[in-house]
C-alpha cells in the first residue's frame, strides 16, 4: 500500500494504524473524521467543497500534499466510527502548528490558542462552555483571515468539528470521553 | 539579650510606628497615602526593600502635604538607618 | 503689583497672585501636574507631581497652589526633585492596572502621557491597593475604582461645580478611596449622570456606557430601519475627536459618515429642537395669558430634571411639560415616519447622537415609550460615535459635505443654538415674540442670553408685557437660581433657561475630552456661526415643522402634541433607594 | 494606464490597473485600518488587520496587497471584518506584554493605537507567551527586546531590501516563530551594520534605540564636569517633531536655549566640526587628485556606511577618506583646543552628542577614537565622545525637564565652536557632503569665487545622482548615493571597474540622509524626510557663511591651533583607519 508517496512502513501485525501512520511521519486520524468519511453521504459532500482532494488549490503546497495524500490512501478503508474528535482537532492542531511558517497572525498565534484550549478540553480543565466560543470565535477568525490554505483549513475544519460535533466537545469539558479512547490510553489500541 | 531578640523588638518596633502613620495618614496626597502601604508592604516582606525604600522615605519626607507624611518619611529614613534588618524580615 | 523671581536661574516678573505654576510656563518651563485642573478651581495639590525646591524651604512646594513671593528662588528640575516625582508616579503606576490597549481612554489618559514624558521604564513597586469591584449600576456613568488615582477631581466638579455630592472621597477600611456617598452603588444615589466627573477624569476611572454593540448589531440586522439623530451640540464638537479645532462645524461629515456607517435615515435634533420651541414657547405664552405657574422652567436637559427631581421636586410644576427634542424625534420617528414611509414601528430603531451621558438615563425613564415602543432604543455619546467612524476606518476630516433626510432634517439657527448656554432662551424670544406680537422681529441676536456667565438676565417687551428671563447652566448656578425662586424673589420672572452642565450641551458629559473652558467657549462660538448662516433662523419658519404641523400634529399644544411630545415628572426626593 | 471600476462600500470609483484595495479606499474617505502595512517596504499581509470583504470570494482578503480589479465590489465595515480584525488584535495582545505605561514608544506605539482605533476593551484569549525570550543588547546603538516584537517583519524587510544588510530574518515556525539573527546569534555578532532603520519603522518597542540619557543626566548632575554639548547638522530640522511642530522646522536656536535650561555647560555645534571635516576631506581630495591617489574617493561621514564597507567590501577601503566624521573630529578638538583654551583640565570634560544615527553610538565607541588620549598622553580621558544621544532621547529628556519646547526663545550656540556655514547644515540631506565639498574645493583648487553656489543636481531623494563640475581644466565627476542598496550598486560598479574616471563619490547610510536617520523622530517616511530636506536647505540659505573655507572660527582654529589641513595635528586628531571585518 502506498501512503503518500512513501510505502508502509514494516510494522508488527498488531500495530496500530495510528503508530504505522507516525512512524510514516503522517498523523492520520483527523482527516478521516474531518472529511467525514464515517459520516454518511452528506457530510461528506459538505466538507468536500472545502477539501476536495482534487481541486483544493492548495495541493501544490508540500504539506497540504501530504494530508491529502493520506486522505487519498485511505479512502474506501474503514475506520472505526466512535473515534474522539476532540483528540482529532487537537492532532490537527499540532500538525499545523508544525508547519505554520509563522508569518500571519491568525495562523501562527490563533492555531496555538486553539491548541492550548483544545488541550484544556481534553483534560478536563474547562471551566464552562466558554471555551467553546473561543475556540469558535478564533477559529472563524482563522478560517477565514489567514493567509495561505494551511490556516483557512484548519481554521475551518476546527469550525465544523466545534458545530458539528458540539456535543463531544461539551461532553469533553463535563469530564467524559464518549469515544472509546481518549488521548493517551486509548491512541495504540486501535487496529484496523 | 541576643542580637536576634534585639532584631525582633526593632522590627516590632518600627510595625508599630508606622501603624501609627498609615492610620494618621489622611490619605488626601499621594507619596504619603502610597508610600505608607508601601511601607506597610516592605514590613510585611512583600515589596521593595532597601535603597527603594529610602527613596520611598525621601519623597515622603519632601512631597507630602502635611506634617503626618513628612515625619511618616523621616521616620522611614531613620529606622532603615538603625535597624535595617527590621525591613528586611521575609524579604 | 508685579515683582521678580527667580526660576531655574531666569528672572521672571509676574503680578500678585501667580502661581509657581504659571510663573515657569511664563519662561517655557512646564511644570509636569497631574491632580491639578484650573477650570475646575482643583488645586489641592494632592498628587505632588508638582513639587519644586524653593530656596530656603527644607519640603518641597507644590507649584500648583504656591504663590509666587518677591525674590524667591525656585528650582524645578533638581535630581531630588526628579527622584520625588518619579518615586510618587511609579507608586501610582504599581497601583495601576496595566491594560493600556484595552482601556477606553487609550491615547487620551493623562497618566499615559505623564508616564511617558517621564520616561519610567519599571516599577519597582508592588500592588498595594485592594481590587474593588467595578460600578455599573447607573444606567450611564460607570465607575472602575481600580484605575482611580484619587485626584479627586471628580468629587470637586460633582460638589463644587454641579453641588449634587453623588460621589466623596475618603477612607473605607484604612483605604483612602472615591466612592458614591453612604457606599451605594452609584445608580441608587442623586447622581444626575450629567458625566462631568467623565470630562475631568485624567484617566479610564470613570467613563460612559458603551452601547455602540448594540448599534452595530442593530445596523447588521436586514430587519431593522435604524435612523439616527444628531444632538445640536454634536454639530460643532465631533471633529476635535478627529484633529479639527474645537467649534468647527462638522455637520455635513457627520451626515456623510453616519450614512457611511449604514444608518438608512439621517435625521437632525435640530429639527425637533424647533419643534420644542414651537411647543414650549405656545406653551409659556399660554401660562402667560392664562395664569399658569410661573416662571416657567425649560426642560431639555435631562441632568438638569433630575436634579429638580431630587432637590426641588416641589417646584416641578414650574418645568415646562415638553419633552427634551431627542425624546420628540424618538415617538415622531415611530408614528409619523413610520407611516409616511410605510414601515412597521416595530423595525425602526432610533438612535440619538447625544453630547450627553444624562441622555441615557432620559432615554431610558419608563415614560419615554410614546410610541407604543422604546421611543429612543440606543443613545450614543459624542465620543462614542467617534469611535464607531474609527473603527469604521472613514476619514473623517476629508468626508464630503452631505445632507440630512427627509421629513425630519432642517434645522434652523434657533435650533442649532440649543447646543449653547442660553441658545433655548434666545430661540424661545425670537419666536414668542412673533407668534405674540404678530410683529417681525429686527434683532435677533439675544446678545445678553450668550456666553459663559454663570447667570444671565434679559428683559423682552411683548404686547406691552416686559417678559423677564434668566438663564443659568451648571448646576451650581442652577442651584442659587432654585433657591430664590423657593424664597419668592423671581416671582415676576417669566421664563427661566436652566442647562445642567457648564456652557450648555457644547460642554455636556459625553464631549469629546477634554472639555476645558477655552474649549467650551470655541464650541460656544461653532453654534452661533451655524445659526448665522443657515437659511431659517426662527423655529416657526421652519418648513419641515410646517409640514409636520399640516400633515400630522395640527397645532401647538393639540392632542397629539400632547400624546407624543409632552410628559410628567416624578418627584425622587435625596437618595430615593436608600 | 487602463482604468478600473470598482465599488467600495457602496460607492462608486474609478481608479489606476495595479492599485491596492487599500489605496483605492482611501481616494472614497476610508481609511482601512492596517498594522504590518509599511508602503514600498512591507506589504506582506502578515497581520490580517487590513482584510476586507470581495464579493465572489469566500474568504477574506487583505486590502494592502491584493489589487483592485475590474468590477470588484469591495466591503470595509462588515460586523465579520469588525469582529476578525477585533479578534485578530486580541490574538496579537495576548501575547504582547501589557506594559504600555513603562514603554519607550508609549504615546506613539502603532499598536497601541491600532487597539484604542478598534475598540479592543478585552482580551479574552490567553496563553504561551513569548515572555521569556531575552533583550538583546549587544550591539552600541540598537537593543531588541523579542518580547514585544508582532512579527510584522518590517525590520526584516527594511534590512534586507532597503539596506541589503539582512542582518535579521524570521527563524523557527508556528507561535515559536520570532524575528531575530540567524542561528541565535546576538545582533553585535552580525554585520548589522546599527543604522537603526529597523527601529524606525517598528510599529511597537521591540527595536529601540540603547537609551544613554540616564549617563547624561549623571553627567549634569557632576560638579566636577565641564558638560558640552554638540548637536549634529540634521537634528535642527527633526526634534520638533517631537513637539508637535511640522516635520523639517528649523528648531536650531529653541534646541540651543533648550540644551542650556538642561544644564549643559557650553552648546556647541557640530556644524563647526562639519566645516573642519569639508577643509580636510576637501583637503584630501585635491591631494589625491595631484598625487595620484586612490580615486574615487569616498565620504566617511556616516558610521553605518563605514561600518556597511567594512563587512561587505573591505577590499575598497583604501577609496574611503580617512577623515574622521564630523561628530569624532568634534570631540578631539573639544578635548585638546578647547580645554587648553579654556583651561580646563581634559579630563574633566564630557562631551555629549546629538545625533540623528544609532550607528554614532557605535562609531564613539570605536577603540580607536581615543585621539584626545593619545594627545595628552593620558589614558583617563577614556573617549573623544562621552555619549551619544539620538534625537529621540534628546526629545525625552526635554519632556522629561518639563521644558515647553515650542514656545523657548531662540538662542544662540557658544563660542568658539559653535559658529559654522550652511555648507555644514546641508551635511544633514543626502548630498549635501558633496555640495559643501565642492563650494570649498572650487574656490581653494581655482582661486577663483564660485557664482551659482547650489549644486542642484545633487539635490533630492533619487537613489544615485551625479554631477560634473570643471575646476582648473579637469572635470571632476561626482556621485552621490543614499541608502545601503544604492551605496552596494555602487560599490558594484566599482568592483566592475566601470567608475574609474570618477572623483569623489558620497554615500550617506539612511535614505535621505542623516535627516532619515535611525536615531530620529518617528515616524520617519518619504514625505518627512522631503520636507526635513527642504527644511535643511533653508536653513542654509539664511547663513550669514555658506562656504567651509570661510568660518571664522575654522580659520582661527588653523591659526591657533591645527596650522594647516592634513598638517601635523590633523592627522593625530582628525584622522583615523578603519577596520576590515568579515
Amino acid at each position: 500500500m502506498i501512503f503518500g508517496s512513501s510505502p508502509w512502513p514494516e510494522v508488527a501485525p498488531t500495530t496500530a494504524i495510528l503508530d504505522a501512520a507516525n512512524q510514516a511521519g503522517v498523523r492520520i486520524p483527523l482527516m478521516c473524521f474531518f472529511l467525514g468519511f464515517n459520516e454518511g453521504g452528506a457530510e461528506v459532500m459538505g466538507v468536500a467543497r472545502v477539501i476536495a482532494p482534487c481541486t483544493w488549490p492548495g495541493a501544490a503546497d508540500p504539506v497540504l500534499a501530504r494530508i491529502i495524500s493520506v486522505v487519498r490512501g485511505l479512502m474506501g478503508h474503514a475506520w472505526p466510527r466512535n473515534i474522539c474528535r476532540v483528540e482529532m482537532t487537537r492532532l490537527l492542531l499540532e500538525l499545523v502548528q508544525e508547519n505554520s511558517c509563522g508569518t500571519c497572525v491568525p495562523c501562527r498565534v490563533g492555531t496555538r490558542r486553539m491548541l492550548d484550549l483544545v488541550g484544556e478540553v481534553l483534560l478536563g480543565r474547562a471551566a464552562d462552555l466558554f471555551i467553546l466560543e473561543q475556540l469558535g470565535r478564533i477559529a472563524e477568525l482563522v478560517g477565514s483571515s489567514s493567509k495561505c490554505d494551511l490556516g483557512r483549513l484548519a481554521g475551518k475544519l476546527v469550525a465544523g468539528a466545534i458545530s458539528r460535533r458540539r456535543r463531544e466537545f461539551i461532553a469533553h469539558i463535563r469530564g467524559n470521553c464518549p469515544g472509546t479512547f481518549t488521548v493517551d490510553v486509548h491512541l495504540g489500541t486501535v487496529v484496523v | 539579650m541576643s542580637g536576634g531578640g534585639k532584631e525582633a523588638q526593632a522590627a516590632e518596633l518600627v510595625r508599630v510606628l508606622f501603624d501609627l502613620v498609615r492610620k494618621e495618614s489622611c490619605g488626601e496626597c499621594f507619596p504619603c497615602a502610597l508610600g505608607t502601604r508601601q511601607i506597610g508592604a516592605a514590613l510585611d516582606g512583600k515589596g521593595a526593600a532597601g535603597a527603594l525604600l529610602q527613596e520611598i522615605g525621601r519623597a515622603m519626607k519632601r512631597s507630602s502635604k502635611c506634617g503626618v507624611g513628612r515625619i511618616g518619611g523621616a521616620l522611614v529614613l531613620e529606622l532603615l538607618d538603625r535597624y535595617p534588618a527590621a525591613f528586611k524580615t521575609g524579604a | 503689583m508685579a515683582f521678580p523671581l527667580t526660576i531655574d536661574g531666569f528672572k521672571v516678573e509676574v503680578p500678585e497672585g501667580t502661581t509657581i505654576l504659571e510663573a515657569a510656563a511664563r519662561i517655557g518651563i512646564k511644570i509636569p501636574t497631574l491632580c491639578y485642573l484650573k477650570d475646575i478651581g482643583h488645586d489641592v495639590g494632592a498628587c505632588r507631581i508638582c513639587v519644586v525646591e524653593v530656596e530656603g524651604e527644607s519640603e518641597f512646594k507644590t507649584a500648583c497652589n504656591t504663590p509666587a513671593a518677591p525674590g524667591m528662588v525656585v528650582r524645578t528640575n533638581t535630581p531630588a526633585v526628579r527622584e520625588a516625582r518619579r518615586v510618587t508616579l511609579e507608586m501610582i503606576l504599581a497601583n495601576h492596572p496595566m491594560e493600556c490597549p484595552t482601556c477606553v481612554r487609550n491615547g487620551n489618559c493623562e497618566l499615559q502621557n505623564l508616564a511617558a514624558a517621564f520616561n519610567i521604564r519599571e516599577v519597582r513597586f508592588p500592588r498595594t491597593r485592594p481590587q474593588y469591584p467595578i460600578d455599573d449600576s447607573a444606567v450611564a456613568v460607570i465607575r472602575d475604582p481600580n484605575k482611580c488615582i484619587l485626584c479627586r477631581r471628580c468629587v470637586t466638579v460633582c460638589q463644587q461645580v454641579q453641588t449634587v455630592s453623588a460621589i466623596e472621597f475618603k477612607k473605607v477600611d484604612g483605604e483612602p478611596v472615591v466612592l458614591p456617598i453612604l457606599q451605594v452603588p452609584l445608580g441608587e444615589t442623586n447622581c444626575v449622570q450629567c458625566g462631568q466627573c467623565i470630562l475631568v477624569c485624567p484617566v479610564g476611572a470613570i467613563y460612559e456606557r458603551d452601547e455602540t454593540g448594540k448599534v452595530w448589531a442593530a445596523l447588521a440586522d436586514p430587519e431593522k430601519h435604524v435612523v439616527v439623530q444628531t444632538a445640536p451640540a454634536t454639530h460643532v464638537t465631533i471633529g476635535e475627536a478627529f484633529g479639527l479645532p474645537p467649534g468647527t462645524d462638522i455637520t455635513g461629515k457627520m451626515v456623510a459618515a453616519l450614512r457611511r456607517l449604514g444608518f438608512d435615515a439621517v435625521f437632525d435634533t435640530n429639527f425637533t429642537a424647533d419643534l420644542t420651541i414651537m411647543e414650549e414657547g405656545s406653551e409659556l405664552l399660554e401660562r402667560i395669558k392664562k395664569g399658569g405657574v410661573l416662571p416657567q422652567f425649560t426642560s431639555c436637559s435631562p441632568g438638569w430634571i433630575k436634579f429638580i427631581e431630587h432637590f426641588y421636586p416641589e417646584l416641578l410644576p414650574h418645568v415646562s411639560s415638553c419633552k427634551s427634542p431627542q425624546q420628540m424625534l424618538g415617538p415622531l420617528a415611530k408614528t409619523f415616519y413610520a407611516q409616511k414611509r410605510g414601515i412597521d414601528p416595530k423595525d425602526v430603531f432610533v438612535v440619538s447622537i447625544m453630547p450627553c451621558t444624562a441622555k441615557k438615563f432620559e432615554a431610558a425613564r419608563p415614560e419615554m415609550n410614546a410610541s407604543g415602543y422604546r421611543d429612543v432604543d440606543v443613545v450614543l455619546t459624542s465620543r462614542e460615535l467617534a469611535r464607531m467612524i474609527r473603527e469604521a476606518g472613514l476619514d473623517f476630516a476629508n468626508l464630503p459635505d452631505e445632507d440630512y433626510d427627509e421629513p425630519m432634517g432642517i434645522g434652523t439657527g434657533a435650533g442649532q443654538i440649543f447646543g449653547a448656554t442660553g441658545g433655548v432662551m434666545e430661540a424661545a424670544l425670537r419666536t414668542a415674540y412673533e407668534l405674540a406680537t404678530g410683529k417681525t422681529l429686527e434683532k435677533i441676536d439675544f446678545e445678553e442670553v450668550r456666553g459663559m456667565n454663570g447667570v444671565k438676565a434679559a428683559t423682552v417687551p411683548m404686547n406691552g408685557i416686559n417678559v423677564k428671563v434668566l438663564v443659568a447652566h451648571g448646576l451650581g448656578n442652577a442651584r442659587a437660581l432654585m433657591e430664590k425662586v423657593k424664597a419668592g424673589e423671581l416671582k415676576d420672572y417669566h421664563f427661566i433657561e436652566i442647562m445642567c452642565c457648564p456652557g450648555g450641551c457644547i460642554g455636556g458629559g459625553g464631549q469629546p475630552i477634554p472639555t476645558g473652558t477655552a474649549i467650551r467657549e470655541m464650541r460656544i462660538g461653532g453654534c452661533y456661526a451655524r445659526d448665522r448662516v443657515l437659511q431659517y433662523r426662527k423655529s416657526h419658519e421652519n418648513p419641515q415643522i410646517k409640514a409636520l404641523y399640516a400633515e400630522f400634529l395640527g397645532e401647538p399644544l393639540g392632542h397629539k402634541s400632547h400624546e407624543l411630545l409632552h410628559t410628567t415628572y416624578t418627584a425622587r426626593g435625596f437618595c430615593p433607594k436608600i | 494606464m487602463a482604468k478600473l471600476k470598482l465599488t467600495i462600500d457602496g460607492q462608486a470609483v474609478e481608479v489606476e490597473e495595479g492599485m491596492s484595495i487599500l489605496k483605492a479606499a482611501a481616494l472614497v474617505g476610508v481609511k482601512i485600518p492596517t498594522l504590518c502595512y509599511l508602503e514600498d517596504i512591507n506589504e506582506v499581509g502578515a497581520c490580517r488587520i487590513c482584510v476586507v470583504e470581495v464579493e465572489g470570494k469566500e474568504d477574506f482578503v487583505t486590502a494592502c496587497n491584493t489589487p483592485v480589479e475590474d468590477g470588484m465590489v469591495v466591503r470595509t465595515n462588515t460586523p465579520a471584518l469588525r469582529a476578525s480584525r477585533r479578534t485578530t488584535l486580541e490574538l496579537i495582545l495576548s501575547d504582547h506584554p501589557m506594559e504600555c505605561l513603562t514603554c519607550v514608544r508609549n504615546g506613539n506605539c502603532e499598536l497601541q493605537a491600532l487597539a484604542a482605533q478598534l475598540n479592543v476593551r478585552a482580551v479574552r484569549v490567553s496563553g504561551a507567551t513569548h515572555a521569556d525570550l531575552p533583550r538583546d543588547d549587544s550591539t552600541s546603538g540598537i537593543v531588541r527586546d523579542p518580547r514585544k516584537c508582532i512579527v510584522c517583519q518590517r525590520c526584516i524587510n527594511v534590512c534586507a531590501n532597503v539596506q541589503t544588510v539582512g542582518a535579521i530574518e524570521l527563524q523557527g515556525q508556528g507561535f515559536e516563530a520570532f524575528v531575530g539573527p540567524p542561528a541565535n546569534l546576538k545582533l553585535a555578532d552580525t554585520r548589522c551594520v546599527q543604522c537603526g532603520q529597523c527601529a524606525l519603522v517598528c510599529p511597537t518597542a521591540a527595536i529601540v534605540e540603547k537609551d544613554d540619557t540616564d549617563k547624561v543626566w549623571a553627567a549634569l548632575l557632576d560638579p566636577a564636569k565641564h558638560v558640552v554639548v554638540q548637536t549634529a547638522p540634521a537634528t535642527r530640522v527633526t526634534i520638533g517633531d517631537m513637539f508637535g511642530l511640522p516635520p523639517g522646522t528649523p528648531v536650531t536656536g529653541k534646541m540651543v536655549a533648550a540644551l542650556r535650561r538642561l544644564g549643559f555647560d557650553a552648546v556647541f555645534d557640530t556644524d563647526f566640526a562639519a566645516d573642519l571635516t569639508i577643509m580636510e576631506e576637501g583637503s584630501e581630495l585635491i591631494e589625491r587628485l595631484t598625487k595620484g591617489g586612490v580615486l574615487p574617493q569616498f565620504t566617511s561621514c556616516s558610521p553605518g556606511w563605514i561600518k556597511f564597507i567594512e563587512h561587505f567590501y573591505p577590499e575598497f577601503l583604501p577609496h574611503v577618506s580617512t577623515c574622521k566624521s564630523p561628530q569624532q573630529m568634534f570631540g578631539a578638538v573639544a578635548k585638546t583646543y578647547y580645554a587648553q583654551k579654556k583651561g580646563i583640565d581634559p579630563e574633566n570634560v564630557f562631551v555629549v552628542s546629538i545625533m540623528p544615527c544609532t550607528a554614532k553610538k557605535f562609531e564613539a565607541e570605536r577603540p580607536e577614537m581615543n585621539a584626545a588620549s593619545r594627545y595628552w598622553n593620558n589614558p583617563r580621558i577614556a573617549r573623544d565622545v562621552d555619549v551619544v544621544l539620538t534625537s529621540r532621547e534628546l526629545g525625552r529628556m526635554l519632556k522629561q525637564a518639563g521644558i515647553d519646547f515650542p514656545n523657548l526663545p531662540e538662542e544662540e550656540y557658544d563660542e568658539p565652536l559653535g559658529l559654522s556655514t550652511g555648507a555644514a547644515a546641508i551635511f544633514g540631506a543626502t548630498g549635501g557632503v558633496m555640495e559643501a565639498a565642492l563650494r570649498t574645493a572650487y574656490e581653494l583648487v581655482t582661486g577663483k569665487t564660485l557664482e551659482q553656489i547650489d549644486f542642484q543636481a545633487v539635490r533630492g531623494l533619487d537613489g544615485i545622482k551625479e554631477a560634473v563640475v570643471p575646476m582648473n581644466g579637469i572635470n571632476v565627476k561626482v556621485m552621490v548615493g543614499h541608502g545601503l542598496r544604492n551605496a552596494r550598486q555602487i560599490m558594484e560598479k566599482l568592483k566592475a571597474g566601470e567608475l574609474k574616471d570618477y572623483h569623489f563619490i558620497e554615500i550617506m547610510c539612511c535614505p535621505g540622509g542623516c535627516i532619515g536617520g535611525g536615531g530620529q523622530p518617528i515616524p520617519t517616511d518619504t514625505v518627512v524626510r522631503q520636507s526635513r530636506i527642504e527644511g535643511i536647505y533653508r536653513v542654509d540659505a539664511a547663513m550669514k557663511y555658506r562656504k567651509s573655507h570661510e568660518n571664522p572660527a575654522i580659520k582661527q582654529l588653523y591659526a591657533e591651533f591645527l596650522e594647516k589641513p592634513l598638517g601635523h595635528k590633523s592627522h593625530a586628531l582628525l584622522h583615523t583607519q578603519y577596520t576590515p571585518r568579515n
